[in-house]
């Protein structure tokens, strides 16, 4: 069976229900569903922020997207894959990001939906600007998250 | 080819994209910044780090050596922070 | 802050995106939210079942389950924990197990939730019974879930 | 005590709990395994492979060398398959 992976990349909100019913409804062969959500806090590092808004490349980011989830369904056995990334402005917590995994396994849903997640926040043409008491800077990218990447490279 | 920046490179530029024909001798993607930076004050504030920089070809990420030739567009952008 | 997991045993259905908003709900500090879902699937080694038959010790379930969410919400930096598990007649395609994670950080999320389900399938007094196409039976508990939970084993 | 069954070990016994005051002798959720097995034949069924038997007392997990002494009720039950 060739699954094919759901990506959107939209500035409006999404619902986690439909995006599960959307890979599981009617179906008796998941045993497993996890479910990412990244919300956008209302504090950066301590300091509060009004809002954070994502620049992104949209020529770019479905590929790249695309590239990752159709590499997370040669490594896991999957049967359901969705990826949904948000842009614009987004308030203290507003959903970010949306991960989805399905397969007959729990393990295989935890590690492709976290093995996911690790490459969005390093490989994914994203950028985050925040909107703080003190004026508007861009997010540094963070060490760990390159770190929490590498995990993933098959040696 | 059509040069785009992306983030705080695209603030410091001024400027989203731009179509550029760097001269022969600018190969690969370290030599293309190098040029860029020499183009004037903002593009040298942008590229004052060339380390930090992260580019793609045609919407793939690069390394600073791959060669430009033939490349359609190519990006200029920080690490990224989506997620 | 002291966090207080949400724990119920019910043969009822449940609804993954209400247990996500009982956590998130009103709240801008929380960064990452991961939901596991298990359900109940068609066929367990390859023979068609027309149902799963949950039986359960009361008494023991619910303090089973709420020393494990606590020891979870001692290891990870959880905002919210929640941990639904059906007993009952349970048919194909349908909710057995929820687990919802709540923290600032994505890894926390999904440690927190993967620890629980390892657990769960090991150590809480659930028993699984299957209709199947030649009659029902007990399904066996497997050597994996063993070794996945002992991964968690503080050495 | 009270002694309560799950599963197959139920099925095997025809009961699901009873009311039971084993021998002073009986120490250990082994001994009382090894007392129960030989209460007759659905009894012995149940218990015909001791190792496969998970037990708690009192609502908690406990281990075959685990002292009775005190219990207020006592299960037996196969491997857990919830989750």
């Amino acid at each position: 069976m060739t699954v094919a992976a759901t990506i959107r990349i939209q500035d409006a909100d999404f619902d986690v229900a439909q995006e599960i019913a959307a890979l599981t409804k009617g179906r008796t062969d998941i045993g497993a569903v996890v479910s990412f959500t990244g919300i956008c806090r209302g504090s950066e590092k301590g300091e509060p922020i009004a809002a954070l808004t994502l620049e992104h490349y949209p020529e770019m980011a479905e590929a790249e997207i695309r590239r990752h989830a159709d590499e997370a369904l040669s490594r896991w056995p999957l049967q359901g894959l969705a990826v949904i990334h948000r842009f614009g402005r987004i308030a203290p917590g507003e959903n970010i990001v949306l991960v989805v995994t399905a397969s007959p396994h729990r393990r295989a849903a935890f590690e492709a939906a976290e093995f996911l997640m690790d490459y969005l926040k390093t490989n994914a043409p994203f950028w985050k600007r925040e909107e703080g008491v003190h004026g508007t800077g861009w997010i540094e990218a963070s060490d760990h998250d390159d770190a929490a990447a590498a995990r993933w490279t098959k040696s | 080819m059509r040069v785009k920046y992306f983030a705080w490179v695209r603030e410091r530029i001024g400027k989203a994209e731009e179509t550029l024909e760097p001269p022969a001798e600018v190969r690969t993607v370290d030599d293309l910044i190098g040029w860029l930076a020499a183009r004037g004050e903002t593009y040298a504030h942008a590229f004052e780090k060339p380390k930090v920089i992260r580019a793609a070809i045609d919407h793939a990420h690069v390394k600073p050596d791959a060669m430009i030739a033939g490349a359609r567009e190519i990006a200029f952008f920080p690490p990224m922070t989506g997620g």
